[in-house]
């Protein structure tokens, strides 16, 4: 396996950030023979706009750590729709909130769309703030080269605060189930 | 917030305070710049009258501006400005007719 | 409560999937850093807030202080107090601290600055890497000095070197800069910290004379005086003043050169052990890139690309910056054809090694201005063009 | 017509946007940010002030409040951190006509700035300056500074601050400003009262802006919103034009206090004094 | 004996030598130049207080008076101009028991140093301060100065200075200092005395004392003489320990109030924090 | 009134026996210095003390800031003021002022810093010489920018170099730095001050479009954008931050390359305009001596020694540091046997003429390390050695 | 300076005060380290019992340390030792004598 | 001529950087064909201790500016004395203030001593604050290479304040009159 390129973007308050965290602290740790390299983008704003993390994965030494074509495009918001598409590579696979992001034909590029509400998903767990970790499960459920199941149930027990682990794990369930219509 | 109303109406050290008594002009009319309302909902607590309310529509950058409240009109708003003064945003202003521009219209 | 207090480690063994920022934090708790004195400034405040939330728990202070000025001269003070401390920065920060990292030069205080590049002059970019602080590193200051800079390519490093810049500065009495870059400073990748027994400390010389015969700025035959600090009898002297080996100011000519002398010499004549540099495919290389910080990583990403498709190239990433490999560099004019130096600025680490080369090969810097690093392919078509 | 108008007026454009640089709104600041309303208020009155807005500069050091200045359409200065008051000091010296408006953040002002301004208050140096104190470094992502007060949490004081804060009108006040008020973000009208006040004086004059920063104080201090630091604003606040500035000291559980602290006339400023030394000198040879 | 004794008795060292660094003396102090008073009795005080001398550090910055620490036998730092005060933060908290005392100038302490000083104040930083306000900068020629008063000439004040100076006590005051006392050099008994209190005390202690510059700043006024200027401070000073800081400025024409300004108890230090920081840190874990 | 302040010239002309720092404050004012924003430091607190003096008589305005920090940031406030500002001081201050020398960089604000050197580093010997922040004028601050930084060597030059920094400042648009050193500063001799109609003063170029259209960072083809200050109505936007034409923040590679790129090459392309350089025997020269400041005097004696005795020696007195004079200086290379760099500090102009040289020709420093100026005898006797 | 010996006698406000009453000890003596002594004359002016007076002889600085005024002697001093503190070259000092040491001469 | 090299030496207080100030300035303006540099040590005393200042003479260009063999030693102190004796050169001229100097045998190297009692010729003038210029007269007396009368009397005329010039002059005139008994 090779270089794999991955990046998470929406709004600030979505927990961007840390669906890259989970991400790279899963490969890193727990997948035996990856390294994994995550960067943030900073913006001068503090908070609010644009949000992105990138993950980049690959079996040897990670020579350049920034993402430029990507294989795989995770996206919550349509802004971050809008200013990252044109980074997907020719062929590569895009992860939307449904709800939030209105698909053009700069989509067409990817080899696979996979379409999740998982804002709506994570309402019926009582707050938004879940739709991150429901999209991740997602990602889990329809991806074989970033991270397994196990790795990412290892790390979130870990590393997620103990009051909110519960509802997390139960988000990332309902991202591994769900089954788009498309 | 009801209960700090008779209060923001009432006492002049009350922070925000506004002497509704004192402005008394010619007709005004609230304006919207939809695009750069953030929702803080600054205009909606502190309107002395409380004529607003957060709306329904969703603007592109994901915010809900605030509308009238139902059954509130123009001619509810005291004029006090201060919906205009305490928007981060630029995004509210009240518009106060002068008489001519009311006959205008 | 002193079971609770075992719960705190020093060192944090084990994996972790962390920032460069928090590597170099947990480096210098490792080495021991006791004492943090710093003003909050993007891209490096992480170290800051890390060192604010582990050094109590150690036994340690953090204060933030009102600016950096007070920050360097409040860890040389805490330095001087017995303790090893630091401070971290990036440029317009360190561009403030540089007079008083003179008088730690002149002083000889141990402590360590770290130094997130971001990209300049001035406010400049806060939020982008940038590499261009390599030459303040060295002549930021008023006066001679010869400084120790190290310059980390991985959030691993980041966790060595700060340990390494603890050592050079115990063992060498300066103030040491750690010089990482934002992105560096930033990105999260694996960092194995080891077992504590595995960390090499060094601590500062102590005097072995008794307090009425010491001398405090008598070296050894080092050029390093043993390094009595205050509380413990030695009722030691202090100043930025030129002085004699008492300590006392003595404003003359001779004394000014012994003196100046010594604090250069001390690490001039100890190169051989400070310098560290990395080579890579450099044995048979007929081109070779020299590089440092995040670049040299998107650097040996060129050399890779440049091999499998038959071009001889190799890679010297430079760990210490200053001193400056200077004569491993003009060996390597003698071998290659040209020389390559990507850098994140407008031509700094460039005109050091054009000066080392002596005119034996040809140098060429590829600079980025600030805001990005290098793409593996920007380098490796400056090389295939001459190839 | 208005009587029947159920739904607020649709506009592009707000009646201040000609003093706001254009196409730099939207601003950068977070939702729920005073910075917004502070910028908004000044602008109002500087223009209410009558002054040539040429004759207007604003000047600002680096730091969220820091960014006021460059959006502001009047010549603007958007310095180093900390060091806006003696930029502004060097901007108002050469053209005694000039109002420098000098507005930035307690962080710039008062952590690494701090000398600048005790010096300027003792010159009385012809300028008005605004402090926005949100509590914290917001720019840098929410560390603890001078006006962090005991018990409140920030990034470098994770286990809540012990520090005393510095009492900013006191200090303003010991070091000879001439005008000295402080107001909530919350009380837009009060504030841009004494903004127009302060701008009107001739001497060093100071305001305090108590701000909302919701991201990184805010979050850290069961204040996530900027809607509820108003209403901590609202719920805090005493007017008290007569305190004593020693008073005013912010901390976790008393009041604050809010008001016009001193107003004094017809001290010499420093453009007097160097106008005085032309004359002096000038005099002593003839 | 001592009755018909009608000479001096001649002598090769002074009881206090042993503080002295050996062969520093005589300093470069010029004649009729108080800060060799000073160091007398800063040195007595020291030695009275029952400290350890081990535990005693000794921070100057630079200046005349910021020589001072280069001459006393204890642990001694010279730093630079402005920051000796961080510096001796530095040192005071990594050691609890450790005493420091900062002794610089005016201009030291309140030009460059001011930031320092005021956030020292107010942090409580366990570390006593001593300033001698000779109305001037000595060590680079007499240039006129933040403690330069009203009417004062010096070599940057050709036609005599119109900025305020600093009210240096209510300064201090204003910030927190938990010790506030004023003296002139004449008055050596009471600054002896002041500088023990000062020492006893736990926190961020502060003494002024008015010392003579008989060369920089006697020469453009009037008093060239040592003499003159301890007979100028005897003829000014008011001793009033009741003062209200506010009403201590210095300038030309009005009487000098000296005293004790300031004296409170019980108000957590700089170093308290720290040792609490690391109770509460250690306590959160386990 | 208006005709007692006709006795107050801006230009103080005739012959006068003066200091180099008075040399230098006159030439401030000759060519129209109106403001000053200063600390007092020795060696240079004469300039402060004559500017005080001097400038309200001439209607401009005195400011003894409260640090050093203060005093550059003030100026750079006077200049965008709308007039000539400058400040004066050593080591130290200097250091304290880099940050905001880097400001004035990157807002491309005309100024004038005078360094008068003392020993170093930290406060070393304030009251003796030191050449040892010339490296410090280049790389002092962070970030990428060409300074342009004059060297007199005689009380007459500093006069006229006051002059020329000033009209390089508003030529090019930043801050420039006169470097004097305590010997030059301190040491009296002839001035002659000529009529004022002689002085060739240069103003900053003025917008010819109108406050609407107008960018303010837009350069002309000379890489120099035209300068509204403040209060002409162009509601001049100025940040230190990185940014696009119109003065805002734009913060990316894009606009940071364009910037930075342009603020170098502005005077990286007009070297040869900006370069100046005494030649003094050495059309025939076997040897040649670079040299710089005060020390140029006594080199020029060695010169003159040297040829006495039949030595083929000539001077390349380096007035012009920064830009640095590579090109003329390889040219000599090709031509001498080899180069003596006297200088009093431990290497700086010398690693700049070895880099310069290539290798094309032997470079030896000849080092003091602060105090004293060599005698011409010391630098005769190194030459000797190889004649 | 005569005029203000006697506040300085009396009046505890004064600076320098010192209250002499209460300084009743055993027998003292005054040292000069001559060359040390820059002829500031403090000593000379300040000390309350006005026993000292500037000397004749110049030491190797230049200056004419302090002696003792015609007609007074050591049981003069009061023994304040206020020269002693106010002496800014540590030039002069008072030994008080112990009952011991005195008994010892 | 060729460069000539004079050192005035005492203490701080006797106007003895006025006197290098005068003779520099009246040889630099004044004295056709000839060029003067001025140099000045300072101590980090501001006051007190020894003071000295050089001058040197050249109908050249000046290369170096100090001054290191001395042709003429102008002495008013002890401790300047004893200081500098040793830079006097081989058969160079000292000139002393008699009362405050105690010659020793390393005043044997000079070629000529001239001493005048300056400081009570100075007394007689009702301050010790003439004795320097009382000295410059006496050097202008009994030298040829250094400055002419005229000149240094247009300078002082010039340079000292007016209240000042009066007594100054006449200290001079004393000065050039003075015959020492030696
Ligand atoms: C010399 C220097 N040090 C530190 C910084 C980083 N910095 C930028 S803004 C800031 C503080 C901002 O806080 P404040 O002034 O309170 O303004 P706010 O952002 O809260 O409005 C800091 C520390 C800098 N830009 N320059
Ligand atoms: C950064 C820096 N700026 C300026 C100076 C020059 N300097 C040395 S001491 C001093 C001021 C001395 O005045 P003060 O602190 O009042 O002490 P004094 O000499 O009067 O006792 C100055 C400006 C310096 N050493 N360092
Ligand atoms: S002006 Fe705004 S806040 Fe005031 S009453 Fe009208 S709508 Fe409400
Ligand atoms: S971080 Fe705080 S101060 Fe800054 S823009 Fe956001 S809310 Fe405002
Ligand atoms: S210059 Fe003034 S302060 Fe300095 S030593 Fe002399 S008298 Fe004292
Ligand atoms: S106080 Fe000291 S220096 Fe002054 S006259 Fe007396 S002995 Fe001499």
């Amino acid at each position: 396996m090779s270089r794999v390129e991955i990046r998470f973007a929406g709004f600030g308050g979505q927990g961007i950030g840390l669906m890259g965290r989970l991400v790279g602290e899963a490969v890193s740790l727990l997948e035996e023979g990856k390294n994994s390299v995550m960067t943030q983008s900073y913006g001068p704003e503090s908070r609010g706009g644009a949000s992105s993390t990138d993950v980049v994965i690959d079996e040897g030494e990670i020579d350049y750590p920034k993402a430029t074509e990507l294989d795989y495009f995770v996206v919550l918001s349509e802004e971050a729709y809008q200013k990252y598409i044109p980074k997907l590579k020719e062929g590569g696979i895009l992860f939307v909130e449904e709800d939030l992001v209105t698909l053009d034909e700069n989509a067409k590029k990817a080899k696979k769309i996979f379409k999740i509400p998982a804002t709506k998903i994570a309402e019926t767990l009582g707050s938004r703030l879940y739709a991150n970790i429901a999209m991740l499960g997602y990602v889990c459920a329809n991806t074989t080269d970033i991270f397994s199941e196990e790795a990412m149930l290892t790390i979130m027990k870990e590393k997620i605060k103990a009051r909110f682990v519960e509802k997390n794990l139960i988000a990332f369930q309902k991202g591994m189930e769900y089954k788009s219509d498309s | 917030m009801g209960q700090s109303l008779e209060r923001r109406r009432k006492k002049p050290e009350w922070p925000a305070f506004v002497d509704l008594e004192k402005l008394k002009g010619p007709d005004s009319q609230v304006y919207i710049i939809k695009d750069r309302c953030k929702e803080c909902e600054w205009c909606i607590i502190y309107c002395p009258e409380e004529i607003l309310e957060t709306g329904e529509e969703i603007n592109a950058k994901g915010y809900r501006p605030p509308v009238l409240k139902e059954g509130k009109t123009f001619d509810d708003c005291a004029e006090c400005h201060f919906c205009e003064l305490i928007c981060p945003e630029f995004a509210i202003y009240v518009k106060v007719l002068e008489e001519s521009d009311a006959e205008d219209e | 409560m002193s079971k609770q207090k075992q719960k705190f480690l020093e060192v944090s063994t084990g994996e972790h999937f962390t920032t460069g920022n928090h590597a170099a934090a947990e480096g210098a708790l490792a080495v021991g850093c006791k004492f943090f004195g710093g003003y909050p400034i993007t891209p490096s405040s992480e170290i800051a807030e890390h060192m604010a939330l582990r050094l109590p728990q150690l036994g340690g202070n953090f204060v933030q202080f009102e600016d950096e000025i007070a920050s360097i001269i409040g860890i040389l003070g805490a330095s001087w107090g017995g303790v090893k401390s630091m401070t971290a920065t990036s440029g317009p920060g360190y561009s403030l601290m540089v007079e008083n990292i003179g008088l730690g030069m002149m002083t000889e205080t141990p402590c360590v600055i770290i130094n997130v590049q971001r990209g300049g002059p001035s406010t400049g970019l806060p939020t982008l890497v940038g590499q261009q602080d390599i030459m303040q590193t060295k002549w930021g200051a008023h006066g001679d000095f010869e400084p120790i800079v190290l310059c980390p390519n991985s959030v691993q490093e980041c966790f060595e070197l700060a340990i390494e810049a603890f050592n050079y500065a115990e063992k060498y009495r300066l103030p040491v800069t750690l010089l990482l870059d934002e992105t560096l400073g930033h990105m999260s990748e694996r960092l194995i910290i080891p077992d504590a027994s595995k960390i090499g400390k060094v601590e500062r010389k102590k005097p072995k004379d008794s307090p009425e015969e010491h001398l405090p700025y008598k070296p050894d035959d080092d050029l390093i005086p043993p390094m009595a600090v205050a509380g413990e009898g030695y009722r030691v002297m202090v100043t930025g003043l030129t002085h004699d080996e008492r300590g006392y100011p003595d404003l003359n000519t001779k004394t000014q050169d012994k003196l100046v002398r010594r604090i250069n010499d001390k690490i001039r004549l100890n190169k051989k052990d400070i310098i560290k540099v990395e080579e890579y495919m450099l044995d048979d290389a007929e081109f070779a890139i020299i590089s440092f910080g995040s670049v040299a990583r998107t650097a040996k990403g060129a050399v890779n690309r440049a091999r499998k498709k038959g071009i001889k190239v190799g890679l010297l990433r430079l760990i210490t910056i200053w001193p400056f490999p200077n004569e491993r560099i003009e060996a390597l004019a003698e071998q290659v054809k040209k020389i390559y130096v990507p850098e994140i600025n407008y031509g700094q680490i460039t005109r050091e090694v054009e000066r080392s080369v002596h005119g034996k090969t040809e140098v060429k810097g590829i600079f980025k201005l600030g805001g990005a690093i290098h793409n593996p392919q920007e380098i490796l078509k400056e090389i295939e063009g001459d190839a | 017509m208005t009587e029947d108008q159920n739904q607020l007026l649709e506009s592009e454009a707000h009646p201040l946007d000609g003093f706001l640089r254009e196409g730099r709104i939207p601003h950068i600041f977070c939702p729920g940010c005073s910075l917004g309303s502070i910028t908004n208020v000044l602008i109002e009155a500087i223009n209410e002030s009558g002054i040539d807005p040429k004759k207007v500069a604003v000047v600002s050091g680096i730091g969220c409040t820091g960014r006021i200045a460059g959006y502001l359409n009047f010549d603007s200065f958007h310095t180093t951190h900390g060091r806006s008051i003696p930029f502004a000091i060097g901007l108002s010296v050469t053209d005694p006509e000039r109002k420098v408006i000098v507005i930035s953040g307690d962080g710039d002002l008062f952590a690494i700035g701090g000398n600048h301004f005790i010096h300027a208050a003792r010159r009385n140096a012809n300028i008005t300056v605004v402090c926005v104190n949100n509590f914290n470094y917001g720019m840098t992502g929410g560390q603890a500074g001078p006006t962090t007060y005991v018990g409140q949490f920030q990034t470098t004081a994770p286990y809540g601050s012990l520090e005393e804060p510095f009492n900013i009108p006191n200090l303003a006040a010991s070091c000879g400003a001439v005008y000295v008020a402080r107001y909530t973000a919350l009380d837009v009208r009060r504030v841009k009262e004494a903004f127009s006040e302060a701008i009107a004086k001739n001497g060093f004059s100071f305001v305090e802006v108590l701000g909302s920063c919701p991201t990184t104080y805010g979050r850290r201090n069961q204040l996530a919103e900027g809607k509820k630091i108003l209403e901590f604003f609202a719920e805090k606040t005493v007017l008290n034009h007569d305190a004593d500035t020693r008073d005013v000291q912010i901390d976790k559980n008393s009041p604050i206090i809010v008001g016009k602290f001193v107003d004094i006339e017809d001290k010499p400023t420093l453009t007097d004094n160097l106008l005085a030394l032309q004359r002096v000198s000038q005099a002593k040879k003839g």
